[in-house]
């Protein structure tokens, strides 16, 4: 019933979080609903709350908040991208 | 294989022959080179470290690929990025596109890097004299991605 | 020198670094390479001559450097168009461009190599199984530089 | 009083003449002028007549019709290019 959960960059940073394991809550099926489920912890995860850029990937996907988060998916949230 | 992710230099002669060889069908190689500028909204760059999502990264790059060769009848195309920490001058990405002829080569060489800037998961983290920082998206890059969605 | 225009083969990786030396404000490089295609309107293509009015042509070339760097702020551009006879898989033109972002990089790159193909007095002989031909101008080329007219 | 003819690429050959000092006549002062009288010389001149598709340099500079011919210029007549 868990998800593998990434942040990168500045996220990563804000987090002081790489990677965790999480074991989805009743009521949290979508990638808004577990983004918003996290900006709640307090502290620095409202870096994770609405107005903020942040970008999510489903499975190595880009994902919209509408997309379900399933147990097994892998799950990240990170800046904009700014390679090239 | 037409995309790597990696951490070494590479050798963009090589590359870009590479492209051509052996397929005299094509007239027109089109490339691009990105390299780590000196200095960057007004602070001097003295290193910076590109991080990725490594995984994601090379599906990224593999679909922007796929569509530019669904768009523009292609021979060949390859796509390099590196990650890590570089420096000033250093090159950071390669994108060679090989066609029939110049039109559709340049326009799927800078369609993948308008795709790359906007879609592959990299980050870069440059170091200046008031310290390190994440380099914020730049909306320039969104818009040069969206124009190729009306045409 | 930013205009070459020689009989002898170029070395293309050593061209694109070259843009870029000492010269860390280079973010973006652009490059095309033109090459001899083994077909060319249904005939196959044995080798080709290509003719060109020595004195005019490095004039010409440089005119549309000058009109390139006008119009985009460019650190470094170098244009090469080999003449004689070449044969399918040989480089024929390259031109590089060297900028602080790609967009100007690209568009300078496609632009020059545009009005190189309408304004650069250089001349095609092919041969093919139905004996030696001049290559007929294309239309396309015309409207390919004319755009740049509107802009 | 003489200009400098240059031809070039598949015109070089229909006229069998790369190049030639040539006597300006009363009348021809432009490049317009100079092609048509070339193109009266008969036989294969007529490569050069209105209509077929010639381009025209003066002093190695892309000029047009109207454009004037002076003693001591080298002008140039040849096909549209297709380099590169």
């Amino acid at each position: 019933m868990t998800v593998k959960i990434l942040y990168f960059a500045s996220l990563k940073d804000a987090l002081g979080c790489a990677e965790e394991n999480f074991s989805l809550p009743s009521g949290v099926s979508t990638i808004g609903e577990l983004r918003n489920f996290l900006a709640e912890r307090g502290d620095n995860w409202n870096a994770l709350a609405e107005g903020r850029n942040v970008r999510a990937a489903r499975n190595q996907r880009m994902a919209s908040a509408s997309d379900s988060v399933v147990p097994g998916d892998e799950i990240a949230f990170f800046p904009p991208v700014t390679g090239g | 294989m037409s995309v790597s992710v990696q951490q070494a230099d590479f050798d963009v002669g090589a590359e870009i022959a590479a492209l051509s060889q052996d397929r005299h069908e094509v007239g027109a190689v089109a490339s691009f080179v990105g390299l780590v500028r000196d200095i960057s909204g007004g602070s001097n760059v003295a290193a910076m470290t590109l991080e990725h999502y490594p995984g994601m990264t090379e599906k990224s790059l593999e679909e922007i690929v796929e569509q530019a060769r669904a768009r523009w009848s292609l021979y060949a195309v390859r796509v390099i990025h590196r990650f890590g920490r570089l420096e000033p001058g250093d090159r950071i990405v390669f994108v060679g596109v090989a066609g029939a002829h110049r039109g559709e080569s340049f326009a799927a060489c800078e369609f993948i890097m308008d795709y790359l800037k906007t879609r592959a998961p990299f980050w870069k983290l440059e170091e200046t004299p008031e310290g390190a920082h994440w380099v914020d998206a730049r909306d320039s890059d969104d818009s040069a991605a969206a124009r190729w969605e009306k045409e």
